[in-house]
């Protein structure tokens, strides 16, 4: 069963292919990487779906739903979130309010006017934040500045902040870049932790060790185009991935 | 025909006002990211210069002439102007007439030692700030000097004749095969005019043909670069503030024979370079010049009778109208970058 | 209480008997002392206290929570007032249906400037709400004329039909009322050497602002507040967690303009006589200095600096050389005379010279505004009592909002 | 112990709802006019409250009028040279106080705006206990003001205010108006602009865009109208526009050949500075030269249009170069003290302050609606204007109207106008229920709480 699939997906940027007749099936419940060197097309992709750039041509279907010229707030409300490569998140707000806002959403819809009730009375929304937290390793830090967290920190508090809605297809951009190697360790174990509850998940990843140690399925792209799919280990031997990493034929 | 010449004409003066203060604005703006509020208190201040000079020039003693009578009754006090005294009439009273021109003198030094007391005094502490506070701290300055202004000047606001050689006006129309008197135009107006357009193009050859000019560009291009290469982008901008303000300050300067200068001219040509910036597009230099023009011959039009009788109360509306919709269809202004101050 | 945390309920009670008291707290000098003339509890300033302290509290919804700075309030504050004129122009003297008017006609004005403008934000926010603003001052001065009297300002007059009331009581207009209550009347009582005022009009302004303040603190504890919240701090992150912007900010921009419209009601319920002049622009800077003064995004702040500012705009301005000459005169001759010219720039006209000093200074050194000021002050002796008891400091003032 | 206070009419309905708001001793009776009124004085002195604006583009006639205001209390209080008390027809003040009363003031900035100027008013009288309001420099804040204090019980002698509606339809049983309006100004300018400049004439009007504006406008035309003009256009311009060439530069075309500026303030001197400019006055039109009009005239204004004001027709309250007795008086104790002369709007505000001292004086008690009774219809002389009537209908005086002309040969730097002509009152003078006036009633006068 395809959760995503995306057709014929084409942009330009002026003269620059970004995105070339891209074709993409992700199925549900399983780990899609998408690698590919710097300027493959890789977050331009991944903007297309949330809604933050449109195509010249093509398709994006999630669960047989179009998902383009759909505003980003439509798109998560359909079940797609997005955890970005430089931390999103409420800078100004505490940990607990930045989870709790999610949560309103995913319960409320995109916008409800509830400006008599209390955030400290929303037990149940409360509940849910306070135990995300927990997962993500974050709770003791519940009521300090989201701004004052360290930037793996903020990651994580990005992460809980998608997985609090319990998304269909939860988008990972680099999710462990500039991470000690111990951060990226927990930070792959959250991800396998998450995979136990059939969350579809799509990541982009520079980090050979992380992408091998989550994905079930790999498309490799390199400028604008997939040039391979094809499951870890088919990948790791492909000549054509190596070229594309090495910088092309003529070398 | 004759009519929208006039009108165009009209529109030239007032537009070259908007776009000196705007241009100032811009070169702040995009220099140093700070949204200066007292900007139009620095135009005012440039007018003052040439108030100051004029009183400094026809500063007087009294002299008692017996055979003329006060409104009292009690014998007359005749001031005697000293320059008069000292250089002889003739000398003296052409020093005194030409005082507003000889105020750009004083003023580029002023304006110049004002600007840099207020970037290193003030501004220099809030780029990091937010632009609200920017705008607060400014409008706080503005009207504190608006306000020292008014104590040593007045409220009146105060004559400040151009030389007596500019004071009549042109006929274009006869020029241009009209009738006379159809297209009749000051002769001062056609001078602030020029005066504009030599200023803004100083402006922009500085920049285009200087080193310093072509660093400031890229820094208001991109300020993190620039700064990587080692350069002391800091000290340019601050120059760049002063050369702000003496903008802002000449154009006052020249502004006084058009409208006799009060402490509380800035604030009304404030707001409206606000839009002008606005218009333009924030951050670009020529769009604050072309929308200075345009909004400043837009208005004209406006200010026409028929166009009054036909839409009652346009001439009061018509530059925030044109900034809406501006705003609206094209939020970037005429010629600015997407994104600029979105936030 | 009320639905609020007890710290909310504490600054709710504490805010209350404030106001309750102020006719008592904002007249603390005898009436024939020399510092008498530093006395703010008259009617006119107290109402003006409380009113402009509602107006800058919606503001502060707008501006204090999303972050919108909007340059144009005064306008619903000024059509608020035309509605509650007119109102009691063609109704009644009664103040509840202009006041119901103002607030009415305020909200659909702003949902319709705030529809608009809300479509860009930053400083092209700003410009927009201002360019709103001075071109309903321009036209109300002007063109306008026959609906909002232009420069004179609109006001009662014996001939209005007034068809729920009467046009004329004994040759006289009659005054504003609630309910038979005359705003202008009160109580007033004399002891020792204090006269101390209870107008009816401030009592009921008090008690219309204390609701006022009771919904602001509900919003600010609400989901809805911590969206608005959200709203100033990352928009993008809004958007990709599924909420939709743009209908909050849109709610809060008319809860504010809903605010402004309801101290615009109160000013003419109380002194029933609208003016162009307070949609000029200096009328919206006004307020949002308040709000900045006072601490932008807390709940008191607004209050505070709606206090401060109008307190310096009528007493300041309305001290003389005479005055000065008097409270200087325990001084040696040459320094009486040298502290009054000092003194004299910034009093009487000079008064915005004070405003504008006021205002650099804590925009430069206490961003947070007075409320700031005072947990910076709080915090400093919490800490010197702690490290009195138990060598140890003690946490950072919570912010005491 | 406390103490309600209450207006009489409010009371009528609301003194049950009050008096069980407030559980408080009541002790309220229908008493006669003469016993209790707003801020009645009880001590040794009484307070006057000057609402004159000290920011904003009228600030240095408001300096001016606080300049004179002092002058007047001084001269109340028996201090100085006395001034135009001493010219003054009316003798029932001694120079020892009001009604022995030593007078004081406070002062207010109106800022030229119609709130400043209330809420300075309000608390003048609810915080100083003010018994009086006089000053202001423009016709919105005065009318506000005016009722505002017929709202409140207290007398307001109005300042400089030029509109019609002051007296018109905004008039009120507790204001007074002594200076004089729009119409005078019309009825009188407009023979000697026939004599000067001749019936033939077409005029183009710039209209300042606000009330003042376009009572003044519409009283210069008619009495222009009136005389063999011919109105060729008439354009509204924005308050404080700055710079008016826009307006300007098409006049010449027009056809016109008379131009009327109606603007005051700093926009008179920018246009009038403006017109100058584009050659109005050098040019020829329909055979004739081209003249330049400004209805309403200030010394303060034509000091800031320079040059520009010579040979320029306008009207004025009053200058300081007449001839009579009560004119020199003031003049001489005014310039004395300050060392220039007063302007008009320091003129009209000293005069209005005598004349309430002295009502007071002759009603025996500073109740509002004696002093009303004593104002209305009053005749005077000797306060610079020649004999003069507070007219009862309209609470509006009726005396000589000055037509000046700015002074090609200045002597002095206050110099600047000649008087042309003294247009009598009874030219001026028009049934109260005149069109250009109607619309509004006193009503009746109020003394406020009881």
């Amino acid at each position: 069963m395809g959760i995503l699939k995306v057709r014929n997906l084409n942009k330009n940027f002026g003269g620059l292919k970004a995105l070339n007749e891209i074709n993409l099936d992700v199925e549900e419940g399983t780990v899609h990487a998408i690698i590919g060197p710097n300027g493959a097309g890789k977050s331009t992709l991944l903007n297309t779906f949330v809604g933050r750039l449109v195509p010249d041509t093509g398709e994006v279907n999630f669960d047989d739903q179009p998902l383009l010229n759909r505003q980003p707030y439509e798109i998560n409300q359909m079940g797609v979130c997005r955890v970005f490569q430089t931390p999103e998140i409420f800078g100004e707000l505490s940990l607990l309010d930045n989870v709790m806002i999610p949560t309103f959403a995913k319960r409320d819809g995109s916008f409800v006017l509830n400006g008599w009730g209390r955030m400290d009375r929303e037990t149940d929304v409360n509940d849910q934040a306070e135990h995300v937290l927990e997962d993500v390793g974050l709770a003791d830090q519940r009521n300090e500045l989201a701004n004052s967290l360290s930037r793996g920190d903020k990651r994580r508090l990005e992460l809980a902040m998608c997985l609090v809605q319990a998304p269909r297809l939860l988008l990972l951009d680099e999710p462990t870049a500039g991470m000690s190697r111990a951060d990226t360790n927990n930070t792959i174990d959250l991800l396998k932790r998450i995979g136990e509850r059939g969350i579809t998940k799509i990541v982009i990843e520079h980090d050979m060790h992380v992408v091998f140690s989550l994905a079930e399925k790999i498309s490799v792209m390199a400028q604008g185009a997939v040039i391979v799919e094809g499951a870890p280990d088919e990948i790791k031997g492909d000549p054509k991935v190596q070229e594309a990493y090495l910088g092309g034929a003529h070398l | 025909m004759d009519v929208i010449i006039l009108q165009v004409l009209n529109g030239l003066d007032k537009g070259s006002a908007y776009a000196l203060i705007a241009l100032g604005l811009t070169l702040i703006f995009g220099t140093l990211g700070v949204v200066n509020f007292a900007h139009g208190a620095l135009f005012m201040l440039g007018a003052f210069c040439a108030v100051t000079l004029n009183r400094f020039l026809t500063l007087s003693h009294q002299v008692v002439d017996p055979s003329r009578t006060d409104f009292l009754g009690n014998p007359l006090k005749v001031e005697v102007r000293y320059i008069e005294e000292w250089l002889g009439p003739e000398i003296g009273g052409a020093i005194i007439d030409w005082s507003v021109p000889l105020s750009i003198l004083l003023a580029i030094p002023v304006m110049a030692l004002i600007g840099l007391a207020m970037e290193r005094g003030l501004i220099k502490h809030f780029y990091k700030r937010p632009h609200a506070d920017q705008i607060l701290v400014t409008f706080g300055l503005a009207i504190v000097l608006q306000q020292i202004v008014k104590y040593f000047y007045g409220a009146n606001p105060i004559a400040t004749p151009a030389p007596e050689a500019f004071t009549g006006s042109f006929d274009f129309g006869v020029l241009l095969g009209f009738e006379p008197f159809s297209i009749i135009y000051p002769y001062w107006r056609l001078v602030y005019f020029c005066f504009a357009i030599v200023i803004i193009a100083a402006v922009f050859a500085f920049l285009r043909f200087t080193t310093f000019g072509m660093v400031v560009r890229a820094g208001m291009a991109d300020r993190e670069t620039v700064g990587l290469l080692g350069i002391n982008i800091g000290r340019r901008f601050t120059v760049m503030f002063a050369i702000a303000a003496i903008v802002a300050g000449l154009a006052g300067v020249m502004y006084t024979p058009i409208v006799a200068p009060n402490y509380n001219m800035g604030m009304n040509f404030l707001v409206l370079s606000f839009v002008v910036v606005v218009v333009g597009g924030m951050g670009s230099l020529p769009g604050a010049v072309a929308a200075g023009f345009l909004l400043g011959i837009l208005e004209s039009f406006a200010s026409m009778s028929a166009v009054i009788d036909l839409v009652p109360g346009i001439n009061q509306v018509i530059i925030y109208l044109v900034a809406i919709i501006v705003l609206l269809v094209r939020p970037r202004g005429l010629m600015g970058r997407k994104g600029v101050m979105e936030d | 209480m009320l639905g609020l945390s007890r710290k909310d309920t504490t600054l709710l009670l504490i805010v209350l008997a404030l106001v309750v008291l102020a006719p008592f707290l904002l007249n603390p000098f005898p009436e024939d002392s020399e510092l008498a003339r530093f006395n703010a509890g008259y009617p006119d300033l107290m109402q003006r206290f409380v009113i402009f302290g509602i107006f800058a509290m919606g503001f502060n919804i707008l501006f204090g929570l999303t972050g919108y700075l909007s340059f144009g309030h005064a306008a619903f504050l000024g059509v608020g007032s035309y509605a509650g004129v007119w109102m009691m122009k063609l109704l009644t003297v009664n103040v509840v249906p202009a006041i119901i008017a103002s607030v009415a006609v305020a909200g659909v004005f702003s949902l319709l400037i705030g529809y608009i403008c809300l479509r860009r934000s930053g400083i092209y926010f700003s410009i927009l709400t201002l360019a709103f603003a001075q071109m309903s001052f321009a036209l109300a001065y002007s063109v306008l004329t026959p609906i909002t009297a232009g420069e004179t300002g609109l006001q009662l007059s014996l001939n209005d039909p007034r068809i729920l009331g009467s046009s004329a009581v004994d040759g006289t207009i009659p005054a504003t009322n609630f309910f038979g209550i005359a705003m202008r009347d009160g109580f007033e009582w004399a002891v020792g050497g204090w006269k101390f005022t209870f107008n009816f009009g401030y009592y009921l302004c008090a008690v219309i602002m204390l609701i006022a303040f009771y919904i602001s603190i509900r919003i600010f504890r609400s989901p809805f507040g911590a969206m608005l919240r959200a709203v100033k701090s990352n928009q993008q992150r809004m958007n990709y967690t599924g909420i939709n912007p743009k209908p909050y900010t849109l709610a809060a921009f008319v809860i504010s303009g809903m605010y402004a419209g309801l101290a615009g009601g109160l000013m003419v319920a109380v002194d029933p006589l609208a003016g162009a002049d307070r949609m000029f622009w200096t009328a919206s800077g006004e307020v949002v200095l308040m709000t900045i003064l006072g601490g932008a995004g807390t709940l008191v702040g607004p209050l505070l600096g709606a206090g401060v500012i109008k307190y310096f705009e009528n007493i300041f301005s309305r001290l003389n050389e005479a005055d000065l000459n008097q409270m200087f005169s325990g001084l040696p001759d040459g320094l009486q005379s040298a502290m009054v010219t000092v003194a004299q720039m910034f009093v009487g006209d000079g008064w915005l010279l004070t405003l504008g000093v006021m205002f650099m200074a804590v925009v430069i050194f206490l961003p947070g505004g007075i409320v700031e000021g005072g947990q910076r002050v709080a915090g400093w002796f919490r800490r010197k009592s702690g490290t009195e008891k138990s060598g140890k400091a003690a946490p950072a003032a919570s912010a005491a909002e | 112990m406390g103490k309600l206070y209450v207006s009489r009419r409010s009371l009528l309905k609301g003194s049950a709802a009050a008096g069980v708001a407030i559980a408080a001793p009541t002790i309220f009776t229908s008493r006669a006019w003469a016993s209790d009124f707003t801020n009645k004085p009880t001590g040794s002195s009484v307070t006057l409250g000057f609402n004159v604006p000290q920011s904003g583009v009228y600030a240095d006639e408001g300096a001016d009028q606080l300049r004179a205001l002092q002058l007047a209390v001084e001269h109340l209080n028996g201090e100085g040279d006395g001034g135009m008390m001493n010219t003054f027809s009316s003798k029932a003040l001694k120079g020892n106080g009001i009604l022995g009363k030593k007078v004081e003031f406070v002062t207010g900035d109106t800022q030229t705006k119609t709130d400043a100027a209330r809420a300075s008013a309000r608390s003048m009288i609810e915080k100083d206990g003010a018994i009086m309001i006089t000053g202001g420099s423009s016709s919105g804040p005065a009318v506000a003001v005016q009722a505002l204090c017929q709202e409140a019980g207290v007398i307001f002698m109005a300042g400089l205010t030029h509109a019609n509606d002051t007296t018109g339809k905004d008039r009120r049983r507790n204001g007074f108006r002594h200076f004089f309006n729009s119409y005078m100004s019309g009825a009188a300018l407009a023979p000697v602009l026939k004599n000067a400049y001749g019936a033939d004439r077409k005029a183009y009007y710039l209209t300042a865009d606000y009330n003042w504006g376009y009572t003044t406008e519409q009283a210069i035309s008619q009495a222009t109208e009136g005389v063999g003009w011919e109105t060729v256009n008439k354009v509204l311009t924005p308050l404080g526009a700055g710079d008016f060439s826009s307006y300007i530069a098409p006049v010449l075309k027009s056809g016109a050949d008379v131009l009327v500026l109606v603007h005051y303030g700093g926009d008179m001197v920018n246009s009038l500075t403006n017109a100058v400019q584009f050659g109005l006055r050098d040019a020829q039109a329909n055979g004739k030269n081209f003249e330049i009009v400004v209805p309403l005239y200030s010394r303060l204004m034509a000091k800031g249009a320079g040059d520009n004001v010579k040979g320029i027709f306008g009207s004025t309250n009053w200058h300081w170069s007449l001839p009579d007795d009560g004119s020199k008086a003031f003049t001489k104790s005014f310039g004395t003290k300050y060392g220039f002369p007063p302007s008009q709007a320091a003129h009209t505000v000293y005069c209005q302050a005598i004349l309430y001292a002295d009502a007071v004086e002759r009603s025996g008690s500073f109740h509002p609606c004696g002093v009303v009774e004593a104002l209305e219809d009053f005749k005077f002389d000797g306060l610079g204007n020649g004999p003069t009537l507070y007219r009862a209908d309209d609470h509006q005086c009726f005396k000589d109207v000055l037509v000046v002309r700015g002074k090609e040969k200045p002597e002095s730097e206050f110099d600047l106008l000649e008087i042309v002509e003294k247009t009598p009152a009874k030219q001026v003078t028009y049934p109260h229920d005149h069109p250009q006036f109607a619309g509004g009633e006193l009503g009746t006068c109020n003394a406020g709480t009881a």
